[in-house]
């Protein structure tokens, strides 16, 4: 039981800090809304098109790429950390997760879809 | 040119001197070959020609300034390939014509320095010259923005440096310093 | 494929990247630019209209704060101009003093140029240490004028004051250390690979075009052209030193920044010389009290400013104010090449044009 | 429903809510990059690494008003900009300071021309005013400091006077 107390004490600190940001935040902060705050931000000039612009695909192609690869670099954290324990066993794991994504990496290269123009 | 032409001064007639003065040394005609090939070639567009510190100063005629602007840049032997700047001036005491346009061209291969001037009103448009040089284009927005000196055939003549909606233009002599009642807006 | 509609969007006066209150409105097909249209006038301040209204010798002020990267170069125009209206010889002391200021004044606006130009491309060291080393160029200005950024150190018919003794050990100290530290920033830039992709190929514009828009200075030179004032048209005593002009091949970014480092060395070269070859006498010519030049004198008077052209038109009516000031700015020009120069290029491309083209817009907008 | 709206009688409790509040204000002050004209270019200098605002906190120019807690205007403000200042003023989150750096922006300086802004407090409320031209990067930093002290003294207790 007592192995999971540090879970659990990472799990408040987790989810405590923002909490607690955010409400102290909303009850001290000066709040004074209107005017023209609320514009969007366009470098001081009046936004000539709206928020809600049509944006082009290639924005969410490359920003799905970079999730994916980074999602595998978290996952090397926990075998970086156990690196002896796991030894040999973990190494060939490894190894195999690295390969499956070097060759998505090739994939999508070849795809084009990492080239902009 | 065996006598020497008394310069005449465009702008308000000097308090004239009691005695006749020598002609200022500065005034002093330099030779130019690109003034002579202009006045052989385009000789019925040049209106006046004066000299300055060693630079000749041309007056053309405001329907030739194309043909004449076209053919300094590609004569071999003038070859202004630079032109350097171009404004406008208002010189109210010329009734008739008081806007003066005056393009200074300067040619790297053959390093000669030139003005050419062009006299018009507010109304009479100056023919573009940003077909030539495209570098005359954002100038000749700025004549027409701080004087108001219209140009035909320009792409896009509009307001470049002062706001959009500014009425009025600040270098015509009439025109205060700090600027008309309406031009300072209030804002607290 | 699939039809996006295009965004406009304003790169706008409040803008880190744009030296100053440019705004650029952008029309972009996703990243890649399909128009570029700068809007310029944010920082107009009337200044041909205020110089219709002093005197001769009270304008040179104002000039120092068009330019404000090379307050130098901007005074120089100006007052070479006055002296070319009415005929005014500088003595040669003078002479030879202007051009060791005026090339350490381009020293000074390529360290600035060089430090805003990698920021803007994200190498914030080259930032530091270019403001290291121009910090020390500003203390050399200062002990020599007493201003760090708006000298007004000329006067029409030469100079105000003598160099302080021990400025010019100072100087030579400083120079001596300079091409260290050029090494240093070429170190971390030239061969830089990320540099190089975000400057090579970026910008370029052929010779032809270039002098059609009337670019001039590094801007020109990149594309090949060896236009040079202080060699075409030279003034004060430029002749009389032998430097050379360095000009690039294929006119992109990356060509125009060897330029730009290259002219470094190249002013070093010139101060050595002239600080050897300074002739003594007197500094300021016997000049009327009150400049009145005959009604109808106009003159136009060159010089090479470390941005380009810089030169100025005078009109004079026989007053002892200027009738017409006109000060031909080549930030005006090269800023005018803009579109031109990011044809097809991606948003971050035009942010290293911007610091490429070295444009400073209290210079554009007058 | 901020603080200084909960109407507090100025006492013991307020004093020391005020110290802290206003140490943390005052010791990480973000300016806007808002350069002008020839002061932006002291201000860099001042930025960088000789003068070096980061002793004061303020070594990070935020480039939008949404994060930035201090507007310094460096440089002269033309007619053509001044809607822009005032709209950048407004987008800026409260608490926020403006400061006039430089006699452009404090009264127009070396220029009565049409198109000059003579000073810009006609556009937005100026905390503190840096003569000079271009002032130097100390004057600009003490000018700085004078900011920091008056923030020092704000108070979240009930206003007597109301602040414009």
């Amino acid at each position: 039981m007592e192995q999971y107390l540090p879970i659990l004490g990472m799990v408040l600190i987790g989810i405590g800090l923002p909490v607690v940001a955010i409400v102290f935040a909303r009850l001290l902060a000066p709040h004074r809304p209107g005017g023209m705050k609320g514009e969007p931000y366009e470098c001081g000039i009046e936004a000539t098109t709206g928020i809600r612009e049509r944006m082009s695909v290639r924005y969410y192609l490359i920003a799905v790429i970079f999730v994916v690869f980074d999602v595998e670099t978290i996952f090397m954290f926990p075998w970086a950390v156990q690196y002896r324990v796991l030894g040999l066993f973990g190494l060939v794991e490894m190894v195999i997760f690295i390969a499956i994504l070097l060759l998505a990496y090739f994939y999508v290269i070849k795809k084009g879809a990492l080239k902009w123009a | 040119m065996s006598d020497q032409e008394q310069p005449k001064p465009p702008p308000p007639p000097a308090p004239a001197p009691a005695r006749e003065k020598a002609p200022d040394p500065l005034a002093a005609e330099v030779p130019s070959p690109a003034l002579d090939r202009l006045r052989a070639v385009h000789g019925g567009a040049v209106r006046e020609v004066r000299f300055w510190a060693g630079m000749p100063l041309v007056e053309v005629g405001r329907d030739q300034l194309q043909a004449v602007m076209t053919f300094l840049r590609d004569d071999p032997s003038c070859r202004f390939d630079h032109l350097s700047t171009c404004f406008a001036t208002d010189v109210p005491e010329r009734a008739a014509e008081p806007l003066e346009m005056t393009y200074c061209l300067f040619s790297w291969p053959t390093r000669q320095l030139l003005a050419i001037k062009v006299r018009t009103t507010a109304e009479l448009p100056i023919p573009t010259v940003s077909g030539v040089w495209p570098s005359a284009d954002w100038n000749e927005r700025e004549a027409w923005d701080l004087v108001g000196i219209r140009f035909e055939g320009h792409p896009n003549l509009t307001r470049i440096l002062l706001p959009d909606d500014w009425q009025g233009h600040p270098l015509r002599r009439d025109y205060p310093l700090e600027g008309r009642p309406g031009d300072h807006k209030v804002y607290r | 494929m699939y039809q996006t509609s295009e965004l406009e969007i304003n790169m706008g006066p409040q803008h880190p990247a744009t030296h100053g209150v440019l705004r650029l409105v952008l029309k972009l097909d996703g990243e890649t630019i399909v128009e570029v249209r700068p809007v310029i006038g944010y920082l107009h301040r009337g200044v041909e209209k205020l110089s219709e209204n002093r005197g001769y010798r009270s304008v040179t002020p104002l000039t120092d704060r068009l330019d404000y990267c090379a307050a130098f170069a901007e005074n120089h125009s100006y007052v070479g101009a006055v002296e070319k209206l009415i005929g005014v010889e500088v003595p040669p002391r003078a002479r030879t003093m202007r051009v060791v200021l005026a090339e350490l004044q381009r020293i000074t606006s390529h360290l600035i140029w060089l430090a805003t130009h990698g920021l803007d491309i994200g190498a914030m060291t080259i930032f530091l240490y270019a403001f290291r080393e121009r910090e020390k160029c500003l203390d050399l200005f200062e002990g020599y004028c007493g201003a760090r950024l708006t000298y007004n150190a000329l006067r029409i018919g030469g100079l105000a004051q003598e160099f302080p003794d021990g400025w010019a050990v100072e100087l030579k100290r400083f120079l001596a250390e300079l091409p260290t530290r050029i090494e240093q920033y070429e170190t971390l830039l030239t061969g830089n690979r990320i540099w190089r992709q975000r400057t090579e190929g970026v910008g370029v514009i052929d010779a032809q075009t270039a002098l059609g828009l009337g670019l001039t200075g590094p801007t020109l030179r990149g594309s090949g052209v060896d236009y040079d004032v202080r060699k075409y048209a030279p003034y004060e005593n430029y002749g009389e030193f032998d430097f050379d002009i360095p000009i690039g091949s294929k006119g992109d970014t990356y060509d125009r920044y060897l330029i730009r480092m290259e002219e470094m060395r190249q002013s070093r070269r010139i101060i050595l010389q002239a600080l050897e070859r300074m002739p003594d006498g007197p500094i300021l010519a016997k000049v009327a009290g009150r400049i009145r030049p005959p009604s109808g004198a106009e003159a136009y008077f060159m010089t090479e400013s470390p941005r380009g052209e810089m030169s100025v038109y005078l009109v004079s009516d026989g007053s002892d104010k200027p009738y017409r000031v006109r000060f031909r700015s080549p930030c005006f020009n090269n800023l005018q090449g803009l579109p031109a120069l990011s044809k097809g290029h991606m948003v971050a491309d035009v942010v290293a044009l911007i610091g490429s083209i070295d444009i400073v817009l209290g210079c554009v907008d007058r | 429903m901020g603080l200084s709206d909960w109407e507090l009688p100025p006492g013991v409790v307020t004093t020391t809510v005020d110290s802290v509040f206003n140490w943390a204000r005052r010791s990480s002050l973000w300016p806007m990059t808002f350069g002008l004209a020839c002061c932006a270019i002291e201000m860099m200098a001042a930025g960088a690494s000789r003068f070096d605002l980061d002793r004061f906190g303020m070594g990070i120019f935020r480039a939008t008003p949404r994060q930035s807690d201090l507007m310094i205007v460096a440089g002269s403000v033309t007619e053509k900009m001044a809607p822009l200042i005032l709209r950048l003023w407004e987008q800026m989150p409260e608490p926020k300071w403006c400061m006039a750096m430089g006699i452009c922006a404090t009264s127009g300086g070396p220029f009565p021309t049409y198109s000059h802004v003579q000073g810009v407090d006609r556009i937005v409320p100026v905390d503190v005013y840096v003569p000079g031209c271009p002032p130097r990067p100390e004057a600009l930093i003490y000018g700085l400091m004078k900011l920091q002290d008056k923030i020092q003294r704000e108070t979240l207790a009930r206003k007597r006077v109301s602040r414009g």
